[in-house]
């Protein structure tokens, strides 16, 4: 397998899953899984009217990049994309794209599930709730348990 | 140096960023946070529990022990929410 | 989370990844991340003309049906979709879609898994391969490799 | 009961289905196998391994020890390579 198509973006704008995924695989007959996640605003019951999501210009990408790399070295990864918004974004809207194409499928499955365990908690983004009642928002906690889920990959390394 | 704020940081400290010029005896990103929890309430506030505060220098994650010697930028805020 | 949207076909025709994830999603704001596999024909370093996929019509819904309703069980789905193709494949088309939708990643990502991993080795296909060089192809021999991804399921139930 | 059969046992028998009519002494799956092998040559070669061969009746896998009394449709097939 060649060296990875690799996309790195962080955008306001929404994305294309479809077509990043098409991107990666055109013109390749070596690729026998592809796995995509996409991560979605959700409403939280009704109880969100958007999420505010803040980032590091600059860190942002470099350690999106710096994370990727560590997935290309742990996977045979032929072709790597990752999207990550910024600013508002409403419920059922896309925030994250992370796309992943392997020889394998479970290659390209833990290859995914690491580059979103390692976003996680290493990407400097922070999302702020807004609510639907107009009352405003807080700043979401970080979570005891997308710590414990990025920290597996050190174990299990 | 240039000092950068995100998330509840900045909110607290009620500014994106500014320059710092600290004194000789700051060493370390922790000896820069006391420093700084010694300016004012939005400081105070925005430190208070200064262990869960994650510290970058020059855009790469360090430790609060790391040394701030020769950084040109010095980024603070809470622990990440992304993905 | 309401019941899950649960989509099932074998077919011929080649599929549309985009639309059936679009098809799970829409109007959802409850839904917090959607996971898409695409399972595709390699050409094998060159080696394959095509991949020939025989199935046991009838069985072969009935199967995946059962798999599906067993991963709807174990993980908290807000929507599924499994698509396996039979026919005539080559390289660089796509053979197998899953996408699986939940509140939260860790569940949509290991319903995909263990979703390939059970399709693998209980739902009645067969690939036999048609070589590039014009000789006659040969089925492809079941991996010991799928059998224990399989039974790492039932290790961890 | 209706005997059918998938990739390489099919190839080898050299019909995709058929019409059995077992004597009394075949109860199991595993009785139909061994006594469809003493049939001919294509039987024989598609059994030789009768451990490998997966069963279906009634279009649920079963294993080979599953009484066949009641099957309408019986399958035969080589592990499955889907996916």
């Amino acid at each position: 397998m060649t060296g990875p198509r690799a996309t790195i973006r962080v955008q306001a704008e929404p994305f294309d899953a479809a077509a990043e995924s098409a991107a990666l695989t055109a013109g390749r007959r070596d690729l026998g899984a592809v796995v995509t996640f996409t991560g979605l605003c959700r409403d939280e019951d009704g109880r969100l009217a958007a999420l505010e999501i803040e980032h590091y210009p600059g860190m942002a990408e470099a350690e999106i990049a710096r994370v990727a790399a560590q997935a290309e070295a742990r996977w045979p990864l032929g072709g790597l994309c990752i999207i990550h918004r910024h600013g508002l974004i409403a419920p059922g809207d896309p925030i994250v794209l992370v796309v992943t194409a392997s020889r394998h499928r479970a290659a390209a499955f833990e290859a995914a599930c690491f580059l979103m365990d390692y976003l996680k908690t290493s990407a400097p983004f922070w999302k702020k709730e807004h609510f639907a009642d107009g009352t405003a928002g807080d700043w979401v906690a970080a979570k005891a348990a997308d710590e414990a889920a990025a920290g597996r990959w050190d174990r299990e390394g | 140096m240039k000092a950068v704020y995100f998330a509840w940081v900045r909110e607290r400290i009620g500014m994106p960023q500014e320059n710092l010029d600290p004194p000789p005896g700051v060493v370390t990103a922790g000896d820069l946070i006391a420093w700084l929890r010694a300016r004012g309430e939005g400081y105070e506030y925005a430190f208070e529990n200064s262990a869960t505060i994650r510290v970058a220098i020059d855009r790469v994650h360090v430790k609060q022990d790391a040394e701030i010697a020769g950084a040109r930028e010095i980024a603070f805020f809470p622990p990440m929410t992304g993905g």
